[in-house]
């Protein structure tokens, strides 16, 4: 098989184009920094992005005027510390007007669920009651729909699937077809990661597949799903990876108090997006002292054995 | 046991929203002030309680530095099961394992419905939080749902502007009639100033309990609507010494949730 | 936390009563020899029991005269030797008539997927054009439903959850309060166990909370979902679990002979079964020479780094 | 490239099977013949096909033994990944990703439906099949599916006792009608004596290519209805000299698969 392994400028320039549904994965942990960066460079316009919950990746984007339309269930730099970009964008139409279309996380991990299945929907107990389903926008009556069950006359709401364009995410370690590795708290990735038509897997690591194949259960997508593989190292900065570095909070308190005015904002994006060219200068920039700090305590897991016998005993069945 | 004299509005609400926790139950934690109290509960007269966060973790012990939200890399090595999100909020949230829900609120109402999605009207909001995460999915899934908020009279308006997470809707059956199931709710709202509960009929919040340092007279001033008394309205205990020391030196001992409780709070107009 | 420690004899008597629903974990691996031959031994009896797929576990409950329902997708020793006494107790009533209600196993596992979450039902495009949607027995009209999608009118089939009052499964680790981890094929046990009111974790070791603690994402349901643990070194033999021991196809191979006729299966368990008081007679009963040879080579993972910064950074955020 | 004069029925068919497929394409395979097609095709000419089975399982390399079944335990270090059923037969099988989709069958009808359920009436079988596993979902969901069994004149009824795996229904829209995806549906039935394909309007399946050792007249009296035949039908190159030492040699040196074939039979009435 042929290696996937191309630049995330490569990759964004390749298989992502203005218009289209990008799918970000990360809980927190995970987040594709490194390329969210690289799709403001290329200044992407009119995505709809769809994000469950994490960092400030969203606000970033939304805020740089690369965002048409939002799927998410929270953008906080974290709660609560809210996201400048977004309440700029939300209250004053700042760089301009968005839609955005709000989940609850579970409702919205069902709907990657469904989506990464195809499914046609899924019927849940939550949401009823509330606010969230008669406030669409974008996704209109296919948002989703309370109905009474066919079975019991019950009030249930159906989340329909939801797919996307491309999905991007930052993961521990993937070999170099795309199959990709994870620990840790996993959120909504897997199934958001598996709802998308073209896939980018940035990675910490690069590894053989012989490190895959000894601990299997721990891919969450199939390389043949996946189109490109990008080695990042600390793409996923000022977030987490867990067990290569710890979160930044010096950052996001710096990029909460920097983004406050628009003319912080477009500052922050000058000092530390337009004016890196990639992930590695990024990184030099924050300063190896500072890395250093943030690297973890180890904390291993014991190998497991996933043996077998390789001697044939199926002539007993001969 | 000594009671202390000297604790914060913070500190009686964290530690009496401990209160409500009893041993090995299974508690599903939102955010800000949930992580805390169910910290000190675990650490203090709940030691077997099991935390589920909803990105797919489940904690049966206290992380070596405390959590600055739910997806805090230090719970990883003291979790037993970390998952997805279909972990928690789906096979133990969705599936009514959790005896007990805690979440934090921009404002709630009369009848337990909380906001923490927008102030205004939704499509032109004045102020726009950054969404809820999983906590409409808490308040509708959930057997007995706790909100801890600070005792600020905005954030007890008549009528939220948004129901981000469903409380009694519109008070009697109009839960139900909505279509959630009849064994979840809220069960209580916990404040800087006290302990509120809801009327099996009406469904309406009124007063349960309140603090020693407090008065009714401030309470009522803290809500938009009249606020109905509890006939036995009870005053809690203060905190004893050894809990707040426990508080302040062993959970929290760098002041993150303790300390400049302004920066920690939910917006709200 | 109290431990949960007891033995199969124990488990079975105090959680397992006659008449309840009971799901069996396992896909291949994973399968509860120990406790479904202690079930046999207990005679329990009115059973519905609900099992994905396996080897023979099922049909020797059937054989036994346990069950009076079956929830399945496949029941062989394996394909395509038949599984007798299933093929006797259908054909021919013997011990007993049982009713069975069929699936495909991904309808099943859906079904289970729904009963885990307690969801009211999930839309798939699976079964539509089969005949299994108008067979139904026991679950009537509430084995699922064909109906016009309320989205877009494309027929969808529904597929309400299943859930159970007791689910046994035998993995390779758990600690003493039931936080059960396994690795390798994993078909439908993790959603089949999560939808039971009463958990029996049969494992090949018990291991501390630390070794739990290192590598979380391999828990498969949490201890406080869990009301017994049994240790029960080969507990899953005849068939395998990864990294302990291989499939033993002799033991198969001269089970499909030995029960071809009722006086043959009678035999069998009176043996295998009835003729030992535990597991451990059982596999004292196989003998160590043949344990030896089910002993798999080694295929480690490489242990993986959870670690974190244990040092306070959150000062930045007061 | 020598062709081999020395070949089985069954060896035929399995080079047969593994002819359908495309270097680098997405398997997604049931168990006895089809594992052997696929495992040989890739060891041969198709060697980065990807192959998926129900339990959890993507295959990217060949065993060090032949798997007895598609939950063989030797599978487990030659996967990129190991997980559960929703993985593959939901994320990869009902997320459309396979390229083809193999599996067995006990007998298979006109329109391609396959039985793999019971002989007779449903409620009171004259024998009875342990169940079908994934089959159902194989043939409801992919996108060309490829069906391989012994052809005996029972295994090919006009129609089913029981439709377990749904073909061409009662062919023309039949199978859309029913809400099954229109980009799916059975693609070839190969057999011991040659490979059929269905007529893209009738949906009726015909005789497509049969293999150089068998005739026509055979091949119709396995039929239990009057098959229908190309008119362009055509016969199939031999196996080659190399291919049959691969598959006797290196896939299945012990003759799991390739001896006693009967006992490698599902049964049929």
């Amino acid at each position: 098989m042929d290696s996937k392994i191309i630049t995330i400028k490569e990759a964004i320039t390749d298989l992502l184009h203005d218009g289209e549904v990008l799918y970000l994965g990360g809980f927190l942990q995970h987040e594709p920094y490194a390329a969210v960066h690289e799709i403001i460079r290329q200044k992407k316009k009119g995505l709809t992005v769809s994000k469950c919950a994490g960092m400030i990746a969203l606000d970033q984007l939304i805020g740089a005027g690369c965002v048409d339309k939002v799927i998410s269930t929270y953008i906080w730099n974290p709660l609560p510390k809210p996201a400048h970009a977004l309440r700029r964008c939300i209250e004053k139409g700042i760089p301009h007007k968005i839609e955005m279309e709000e989940y609850s996380i579970l409702s919205l991990t069902l709907a990657y669920f469904a989506g990464a299945l195809d499914l046609p929907f899924v019927a849940a107990k939550t949401l009823l009651g509330s606010d969230f389903p008669q406030h669409s926008s974008f996704l209109g009556e296919n948002k989703m729909k309370i109905i009474e069950s066919p079975f019991n006359g019950e009030k249930v709401c159906l989340i329909p699937p939801l797919k996307h364009d491309l999905g991007i995410i930052h993961v521990q370690r993937a070999d170099s077809f795309g199959n990709a590795q994870t620990w840790g708290i996993m959120g909504d990735s897997k199934y958001g990661i598996n709802s998308c038509s073209k896939v980018i897997i940035c990675a910490e690591e690069i590894v053989s597949t012989e490190v895959i194949k000894r601990d299997p259960n721990r891919t969450i997508i199939p390389g043949f799903k996946v189109n490109a593989v990008v080695k990042e190292p600390w793409g996923g900065h000022p977030s987490y990876i867990s067990g290569y570095y710890d979160i930044d909070w010096r950052h996001f308190s710096f990029y909460d108090k920097a983004t406050q005015t628009l003319d912080g904002f477009e500052n922050y994006l000058r000092e530390w997006v337009y004016g890196v060219k990639d992930r590695n200068e990024y990184i030099n920039k924050i300063g190896k002292d500072k890395l250093d700090e943030l690297r973890p305590k180890s904390w291993n897991s014991n190998p497991v054995d996933y043996g077998y016998c390789s001697k044939f005993q199926g002539d007993y069945l001969l | 046991m000594k009671y202390c004299e000297d604790y914060t509005p913070i500190e009686m609400m964290i530690i009496s929203g401990s209160r409500e926790i009893e041993d090995g139950q299974v508690l599903i934690v939102g955010t800000q002030w949930p992580i805390i109290a169910t910290l000190f509960a675990k650490k203090t007269h709940a030691p077997n309680a099991m935390i589920c966060y909803e990105g797919g973790v489940v904690l049966d012990s206290i992380p070596d530095r405390i959590p600055l939200f739910t997806g805090d890399p230090c719970i990883t090595s003291n979790s037993v099961l970390l998952n997805d999100s279909l972990d928690t909020l789906g096979m133990i949230l969705h599936g009514g394992h959790p005896d007990l829900a805690f979440l934090p609120a921009a404002n709630v109402d009369k009848y337990g419905n909380i906001n923490t999605t927008c102030f205004g009207d939704y499509s032109k909001p004045k102020y726009r939080l950054g969404g809820s995460g999983g906590a409409c999915d808490f308040g509708s899934l959930a057997k007995r749902v706790i909100t801890m908020l600070e005792h600020e009279r905005q954030r007890f308006p008549e009528r939220v502007d948004f129901i981000t997470t469903p409380g009694y809707l519109n008070g009697g059956n109009s839960r139900q009639e909505a279509g959630l199931r009849c064994d979840t709710g809220p069960h209580a709202v916990i404040t800087t100033l006290g302990v509120f509960r809801f009327d099996n009929n009406t469904r309406e919040m009124y007063l349960d309990t309140y603090y020693p340092k407090g008065s009714i007279k401030e309470i009522k001033e803290g809500f938009q609507w009249d606020i109905k008394i509890s006939d036995n309205v009870k005053v809690a205990d203060p905190p004893t010494q050894e809990e707040i020391r426990v508080l302040r030196e062993e959970i929290d001992p760098f002041g993150m949730y303790l300390k400049n409780n302004k920066a920690k709070a939910i917006p709200c107009l």
